[in-house]
């Protein structure tokens, strides 16, 4: 077990090592550098940027330099913690990130909680009482749910919230906290602003959830072994428990591998729409201007995420899952 | 790619929601002047009549109570003994309150630089056609045009108190213009000729800009929106070093030249910079470093890098009202982020801005009307004075396929393309019927406009004489789906037009003309692109026509690059023509076109040209030959496209019903924020 | 007529007093119907057996003829949509001959059933694999069946499970307690699976299949051990299966059903000598046999097995049978004609009833 | 007269261990395995289940590579090593080496119609006219005793015992030589069992077909083999024809195989052989004899060294030190 675990770690130092690469030629392969996402910007904005000024921009940045030689020089500061500079935000990328990435955790997790919160009673409730009145009503729900994007739904609540409360729109602070340092009326201050992007990002998910339960669910309550719990003399709702709910959420440990990425970049759309600081945004900003630096650590967390995120998963799986862990060598 | 998806599906949300309106915002085409979103030009008066300047002055009461305290000195000895005197448009304003505005993030420093773009030493009057005095309380030419000199303000202070002098030019000129590790090369602004000129200081409030050869637009250069005349919050943020002055006794600090380059890159370490040049261009960026002595009415307390930009008054601001009331009104700016321009509109139209001009869309005009009661707003519309927000550049030194290249160079052909454009049906369907159809020649209100003709000339639906015009040039053979074929192959001609989505939709307005362009035979092929991969392949020289906006052109020597191809960076008219004309000859390619060459003798003659008024002849000559030829083919102007639709909070005072929203008039500068007020 | 030879043997050697004894479990007239949108599927109709104390009743027949969804009702764990539809499941109580209790009239989920569950009657059935989760050890589960139907402590339970596997025949009991059920071969598994059945004691072991999954070696270790465990403990078996091997080899009574129908009942050595019905006549002639010559054809039975939902009408084996009466099989379905107490028949050949 | 001949072969699947994912030893599904199976014949390949016996025909099927050994295919006098040949060289044998599943439901595309799943192969192999392809399908259908206008329904019309005969007319359809025939009637319902095993029978006479039968049910092995290899542990531990066998088996476990069949007679009071312990690991098998753990016989001989096969004439191959020796009970020897 020690081995699979070893062997799993090295495997995702390689993968780490190739993402970083990868992130990079990313960046790359788009025609043009931050300059010329800079002057194209400007000029479409009625600015301007001069032949002068571009090219001592570049030489600020240096991209000037081959490709490989800024890959080298950034890789050399990333292996020390530093991961460069955001051209368009002047300050350390991790900073950048890092004001975003708690507030994309938060939200995310929360919306993650919610997701689970809803989707498994409603799905388990939808498996156990199949075809019942209450079963054909969450799957229309969710069904609706499955079918309109989010953002229309973002869109759509807060063009009402607009126009039946007059409320401020987006954003996760009322404009006095935004400037204040953090507090605790600071964090009451978000926790008021939380729960409409969180139900928002939550929604498709918990749809596609109570779909993915149910179904797993069903699956597992045919099985002979729920038939033998019940003929031990076991109550229902603890057959239902003990044995096809534990099943059933067995696949739910390898979504931890897309769950970690998607902590970090949150819903990029909604995120948007609802004018969120979360990573999400920045990545697509980042990208649009070619800040190479940020978005290539923003890429590179992505996958990292992802890797560790598989780690995870399948640590969990070996732990939920005996079977796993006893025929893994 | 994905951004434009979600955008257009906003955009497309909100004029469906928008359906909801009532009729009255749906048709503001005809009545557009008579509507009230239209108004005229106007903005503060200046008071240069020394005897007409107040006597004493007031001050915002939170600088009051710093005077009080001993943090800071009174209000007479803050402000200069030679101070800006305006009076406001209106009244006397109020001090107070905080003035919210959206941005989106660092990359919209412009946002916040425009604000305070009276930090420049000349300036225009709302009308944006005069130039007036601003950091410079007067200037003078010499007859031979090789020596400007511009005259300071007495007892002008910086924003933390130190004394604005002639040093600070010089500093500007010899420690950083002049040094290579910070500018690499010498700017043409300051180089007449190819010959560099230099700065000197006359006397602690009088400065020399002197040169080798005549250099007569220079004047205009330190007015307009220029390397030189930009003044220091636009020209010394984002990695450059232009404008014309600098704090010296704040940045030199940051010099190798004041102690050491060990100790510099030492403290730039410190610092986490990974060297001096970096420090330096950080320090000296006001919209990062709060500690950088500046000029505007307002500076930066909270940096542009975090969700919320803030700006303070500067309690040293050198403008005063009638009254002798230190300027700005104003306390405080504050842009909170939006993560999207649909925000911003969104939260705009909820009431949630007190003036906000900065990325509004003209499309959700009538949501934005529809409105304006519940958000507490009036409506301004601003309209452009540049001929065409949407203008199809055709490539002149284009060469990849010859057969394009034969028909795109022959200017019958052009025209025919021109006359093809039904302006109308654009004006309708994307300008809500606001914008005036034309060429790419300024609006007649500004100097160099060549005239009421030229805004028409070949800029008319005419089906018929475009295609004689086709046929005429020998494109007389059509394949079975009508369209004219190549003259090399037979097979059908096609004409690549490359749109990106920027100011306006361009891809959707390139596919209509293509429509439209079906009717005298042409295949127009759209490719709707990224910014940053058309721009990249116009400076390959790959594009036929690019589509972009001419914005900028109307007052043509301060920024020509969108009327003639004189800048590598942006020439869409001819990226090759660009590239030799920059290098003086040394690259690229030298046009044959004698109507172009002449373009270029006419350009480079206005410089030698002493009166502005023999100035602007010459540009309405160049007007005349650019309409002509139709290297641009414009579709539709003078509309508020670009930043003009302007929400304005009701609780405002002071405010113009009309701004100049022109390049050089540094929207929403020129009609000078700092005097307005919270009622 | 049927070709089996007939033989005289009244009475099964071990089932001398059937007849007089009370069933420790008698079902009479089950009915369970699975009501889907194409229609109404009746996998039980009306079937009636008794099951007498110490002795093996099997129930065979072949796939869709209701055996095991009667060995399911009788514990009232039909799966949805299925539902018991009618009849009387008559258990006798402990030490007591005269009343017995109607499993039927029994509240649904209530803890009188859980207690009979399990305790009263285990249940043991086909895919060991299946039947038990992979989530926990088995000794987990098999603690668990002890802890559901008595007040012991977890160490008391721990050891009695022990105690069962250990008797059951799983080598090395103390360290398998604490395996999962995919850790050991399909023969260990069933035989775990036995002594989660036996925790509690039950008077009554339903044995579905248990062996259907097993190769032929591990099945007569499994088989044997079943005997074994019967003899011990007096226990009475419903075993449940379709192979008339095993049935001979294992029943004392055979109740043979087709398309939800007991179509005759009785001794096993009646049923296999001296079969009445023509569905078990001919279906005892097609089993293919390890003692035939080489190469030697079987006799068949006509057609296949209607599909539930094409129930034939009458009869439901009367499209197949060569000895149909046309216009009495395909109207009337034929009563269940009494031989002797403990031998009937559902056939229109038999009794007065044509 | 040989069709088929299985010459040592071998299919070892290695296992891995550890970080770098090392082999640490082999699972010897079969282990040098020899046979033969002449034309018109049914041999039957009986055993436990995981004593290699479906290896062996995915070996002779190539669906498997084999790790050593030969399958020589005797084609017009032709013989082929199938086991040296690749994908390209496999392919004319293909047609000649036909299957039939044991699950007849799950082998059978369920968007198909009938017609197409039977016409499948003479399409791939070339019939592309779709008039004779159907005279073709006609006739299988009608050898395989199914109403012709069956070919225009989907598989899941039928019931289990009509889908298995659309798979064996599927598998004819090619005319060929070998059918491999795995569990072909495990899945079945005992009255349809019989109709399966007996169509089996009568095409092997119409079509004078070769099986190798794959199967554990020995009754049914005894209705339709001629010959019987008996596997334990990767390796074959007795071949005897099918009379030979049944009724004077020379290895123990080939007794105790016979003696755990349940007789479908009351009456049959058979002695059960019950052997002890589990089937032995292929990972890990016992030294010398495979099956010496579990044999009342076992001697020290068994534990040390393992036995060969010999042929005790007749053709009668037994793995057994001790077979002339034993005295081993048969099924007959009960009746």
């Amino acid at each position: 077990m020690l081995a699979y675990i070893a062997r799993r770690a090295v495997l995702a130092v390689l993968t780490m090592a190739a993402i970083s690469v990868f992130a990079f030629i990313i960046i790359q392969l788009p025609p043009g550098d931050f300059v010329d996402a800079y002057i194209a910007n400007l000029s479409a904005s009625g600015s301007s940027v001069s032949m002068e000024e571009a090219k001592s921009l570049r030489a600020l940045y240096g991209l000037d330099q081959p490709v490989y030689v800024q890959y080298m020089k950034w890789m050399s500061r990333v292996l020390v913690g530093d991961f460069g500079e955001s051209m368009e935000w002047h300050r350390p990328v991790a900073e950048v990130i890092g004001d975003r990435l708690w507030l994309t955790i938060v939200l995310s997790l929360s919306a993650l909680m919610l997701t689970w919160g809803i989707a498994l009673p409603i799905g388990i409730y939808s498996a156990v009482r199949q075809y019942s009145a209450l079963d054909y009503v969450f799957t229309s729900i969710s069904f609706i749910g499955l079918a309109v994007p989010n953002f229309l739904l973002a869109l759509v609540i807060m063009y009402f919230s607009f126009v039946l409360f007059g409320a401020n729109v987006g954003g996760l602070f009322s404009s006095e906290f935004d400037l204040a340092p953090w507090s605790l009326a600071k964090v009451w201050d978000l926790i008021k602003h939380l729960p409409l992007p969180a139900v928002i990002l939550a929604l498709a998910g918990t749809a596609q959830l109570i779909r993915i339960m149910r179904a797993n669910l069903l699956d597992e309550l045919r099985k002979p072994y729920v038939v033998t719990a019940r003929a031990k003399g076991m109550p229902e709702a603890r057959v239902i428990w003990k044995y096809p709910v534990r099943a059933a959420l067995n696949p739910f440990a390898s979504t931890i591998a897309y769950l970690f990425p998607y902590l970090v970049s949150g819903s990029i759309i909604i995120s948007l729409v609802l004018s969120l600081p979360t990573v999400g945004p920045l990545l697509l900003k980042a990208l649009i201007a070619q800040d190479m630096f940020l978005a290539g650590t923003i890429v590179l967390l992505l996958g990292v995420m992802t890797v560790i995120g598989t780690f995870i998963s399948d640590l969990v799986l070996m732990w939920v899952d005996p079977r796993i862990r006893f025929q893994m060598d | 790619m994905k951004k434009s998806v979600l955008l257009g599906v906003c955009a497309s949300l909100l004029v469906g929601l928008s359906a909801f309106a009532p009729a009255q915002a749906q048709q503001p085409s005809a009545n557009l002047m008579a509507s009230g979103l239209v108004g005229k030009l106007e903005g503060p008066e200046l008071i240069l009549d020394p005897a007409k300047w107040p006597k004493s002055f007031g001050e915002a009461p939170d600088l009051a109570e710093l005077v009080k305290a001993g943090k800071l000195p009174p209000v007479k000895d803050r402000v200069p003994a030679e101070p800006l005197v305006m009076k406001p448009l209106s009244e006397v304003g109020k001090y107070g309150g905080t003035w919210r505005r959206g941005f989106l993030g660092p990359g919209d420093w412009e946002n916040g630089n425009r604000l305070n773009a009276s930090d420049k030493l000349l300036f225009w009057d709302p009308t944006g056609t005069k130039i007036v005095p601003s950091v410079a309380k007067s200037w003078e030419q010499s007859a031979d045009g090789k020596v400007i000199r511009v005259n300071l303000r007495k007892g002008m202070k910086w924003s933390d108190g130190a004394p604005f002098t002639a040093d600070d030019f010089v500093f500007w000129f010899e420690d950083l213009y002049s040094n290579k590790d910070i500018v690499a090369a010498p700017i043409p602004d300051m180089s007449p000729g190819g010959k560099p000129g230099k700065v000197v200081k006359v006397d602690e409030t009088t400065v020399e800009f002197q040169f080798e050869n005549p250099h007569f637009l220079f004047v205009d250069f330190l007015a307009g929106d220029t390397l030189i005349g930009g003044g220091q919050s636009v020209r010394q943020s984002q990695g450059t070093t232009f404008g014309a002055y600098s704090p010296k006794h704040y940045l030199k600090q940051f010099l190798p030249k004041y102690s050491s380059e060990a100790q510099v890159n030492e403290r730039a370490k410190a610092e986490g910079f990974e060297n001096w040049v970096k420090m330096l261009h950080f320090k000296k960026d006001w919209s990062f470093n709060t500690e950088l002595p500046t000029l505007g009415p307002w500076k930066t307390t909270r940096p542009i890098n975090t969700p919320t930009w803030v700006l303070e008054r500067n309690p040293y601001y050198w403008a005063v009202d009638s009254a002798g009331n230190q300027l700005p009104y104003i306390d405080k700016v504050v842009l909170t982020l939006a993560e999207d321009s649909e925000v911003i509109n969104l939260r705009a139209i909820g009431g949630n801005y007190d003036m906000q001009e900065r990325h509004i869309s003209l499309s959700k005009l009538p949501v934005i009307l529809e409105n304006q009661q519940k958000g507490g707003y009036k409506v301004h519309l601003d309209l452009a004075l540049h001929g065409s927000d949407t203008t199809l550049f055709i490539n002149q030194s284009f060469k990849a396929d010859a057969e394009v290249a034969k028909w795109l160079t022959n200017a019958d052909f052009r025209r025919a393309l021109s006359m093809g454009i039904d302006r109308n049906q654009l004006n309708d369907t994307f300008w809500l019927g606001i914008g005036t159809p034309g060429s790419v020649a300024p609006s007649v209100q500004m100097p160099q406009s060549p005239g009421k003709e030229y805004r028409d000339k070949y800029s008319k639906l005419d089906i018929a004489k475009a295609n004689q015009l086709l046929d005429g040039i020998g494109l007389t053979k059509k394949d079975s789906e009508g369209y004219r074929v190549r003259t090399d192959n037979g097979e059908r001609l096609r004409i690549q037009v490359q749109a990106v989505k920027a100011l306006l939709p361009w891809p959707q307005q390139a596919e209509m003309i293509g429509e439209q362009w079906r009717k005298i035979g042409i295949q127009a092929d759209v490719r709707e692109m990224e910014r940053t991969l058309a721009t990249t392949r116009t400076r390959n020289n790959e594009h036929q026509i690019m589509v972009w906006t001419n914005g900028g052109t109307e007052l043509l020597y301060l920024f020509p690059r969108h009327a003639i191809p004189v800048d590598p960076t942006e020439a869409y008219m001819g990226p090759e023509f660009a590239t030799w004309y920059a290098s003086n000859g040394a690259q690229g390619r030298a046009p044959t076109d004698p109507q172009m060459l002449k373009i270029y003798d006419l350009f480079k003659s206005a410089s030698g040209q002493r009166e502005a008024g023999d100035r602007d002849k010459t540009a309405q000559e160049i007007w005349k030959i650019l309409v002509d030829q139709q290297y641009a083919i414009g579709t539709v102007g003078e509309s508020p496209a670009q930043f003009g639709v302007r929400i304005v909070s009701t609780k405002l005072g002071n405010i113009p019903s009309r701004a100049c929203i022109a390049q050089h008039c540094r929207t929403p500068s020129s009609s000078h924020a700092e005097t307005w007020y919270f009622k | 007529m049927p070709q089996t030879p007939m033989v005289d043997h009244p009475d099964h050697e071990a089932g001398g007093s059937t007849s007089a004894a009370t069933p420790l479990l008698s079902v009479r007239g089950l009915k369970t119907y699975f009501k889907l949108d194409e229609g109404t599927v009746k996998a039980v109709d009306g079937v009636s057996f008794d099951l007498f104390a110490g002795r093996t009743l099997g129930i065979v027949g072949e796939s869709g003829c209701g055996k095991s969804i009667s060995a399911r009702s009788i514990l009232r764990i039909v799966d949805r949509p299925g539902k018991i539809e009618g009849g009387e499941i008559l258990l006798q109580q402990e030490g007591d001959n005269e009343n017995a209790i109607d499993l039927l009239q029994l509240p649904h989920e209530g803890p009188e059933l859980r207690a009979i569950r399990g305790k009263e009657i285990a249940l043991v059935f086909q895919e060991p694999m299946a039947s038990f989760s992979h989530y926990y050890t088995i000794g987990n589960q098999i603690m668990e069946a002890i802890l559901l139907h008595s007040a012991t402590s977890d160490d008391a339970a721990r050891a009695r499970a022990i105690e069962l596997l250990g008797m059951v025949g799983v080598p090395n009991p103390e360290r398998r307690v604490d395996e999962y059920p995919f850790q050991l071969s399909g023969g260990l598994r069933q035989r775990v699976m036995m002594a989660m059945a036996l925790a509690c004691d039950p008077r009554i072991l339903i044995a579905d299949e248990p062996t259907t999954a097993l190769d032929v070696t591990t099945q007569a270790q499994v088989l044997n051990l079943l005997q074994r465990i019967q003899k011990e403990r007096g226990l009475s078996v419903i075993l449940i299966t379709h192979d008339m091997g095993v049935v001979a080899e294992m029943a004392d009574d055979v109740v043979v059903m087709y398309l939800g129908r007991a179509v005759e009942k009785g001794p096993v050595d009646e049923i296999f000598h001296d079969p009445k019905h023509p569905y078990t006549q001919a279906l005892l002639r097609s089993i293919p046999s390890i003692m035939a010559k080489p190469r030697t054809k079987l006799a068949t039975i006509e057609g296949s097995i209607p599909h539930p939902f094409a129930r034939p009408s009458g009869c439901p084996f009367h499209p197949r049978c060569p000895d149909a009466i046309k216009g009495l099989c395909d109207v009337k379905e034929p009563p269940t004609h009494a031989l002797r107490p403990d031998r009937a028949v559902s056939c229109f050949l038999y009794g007065d009833a044509s | 007269m040989t069709l088929l001949e299985v010459k040592g072969l071998k299919k070892y699947f290695p296992i891995r261990k550890g970080l770098l994912r090392k082999v640490v030893g082999h699972v010897k599904a079969v282990d040098d395995v020899s046979f033969t199976v002449k034309r018109g014949e049914t041999l039957a390949l009986v055993g436990e289940s995981g004593c290699g016996k479906t290896t062996v025909s995915r070996c002779i099927m190539r669906a498997l590579d084999p790790s050593a050994g030969e399958v020589n295919f005797t084609l017009d006098g032709q013989t082929t090593d199938l086991a040296t040949l690749g994908g390209k060289g496999l392919k004319p044998f293909r047609r000649h080496l036909q299957m039939v599943f044991q699950d007849p439901f799950s082998s059978l595309n369920p968007r198909m119609m009938v017609g197409d799943l039977i016409g499948e192969p003479l399409l791939i192999n070339g019939m592309s006219d779709p008039a004779e392809r159907r005279k073709r399908v006609r006739e299988l259908l009608d050898v395989v005793q199914l109403p012709v206008e069956y070919m225009n329904r989907f598989p899941h019309a039928f019931s289990g015992g009509q889908r298995q005969r659309i798979g064996i007319a599927r598998a004819l359809a090619l005319n060929p030589s070998l059918i491999v025939a795995d569990e072909p009637v495990s899945a079945l319902d005992v009255s349809v069992q019989a109709q399966i095993i007996n169509l089996l029978l009568d095409l092997q006479d119409q079509l004078g077909l070769t099986y190798l039968f794959v199967a554990h049910d020995l009754s049914v092995v005894k209705h339709v083999s001629d010959r019987v290899a008996v596997m334990y542990v990767g390796q074959l531990v007795e071949i005897a024809s099918t009379e030979d066998l049944f009724h004077r088996p020379k290895h123990p476990y080939t007794e105790a195989l016979l003696s755990a069949v349940p007789k479908p007679d009351p009456r049959a009071k058979t002695e059960r052989i019950i052997l002890q312990r589990e089937v032995a690991d292929a990972a890990n098998p016992p030294p010398g004899c495979a099956f010496h753990p579990r044999c009342a016989h076992a001697t020290d001989l068994c534990r040390q060294q393992r036995p060969a096969l010999v042929d005790l004439g007749n053709g009668h191959q037994v793995r057994c030190h001790h077979a002339h020796v034993l005295d081993l009970k048969g099924v007959g020897a009960t009746v």
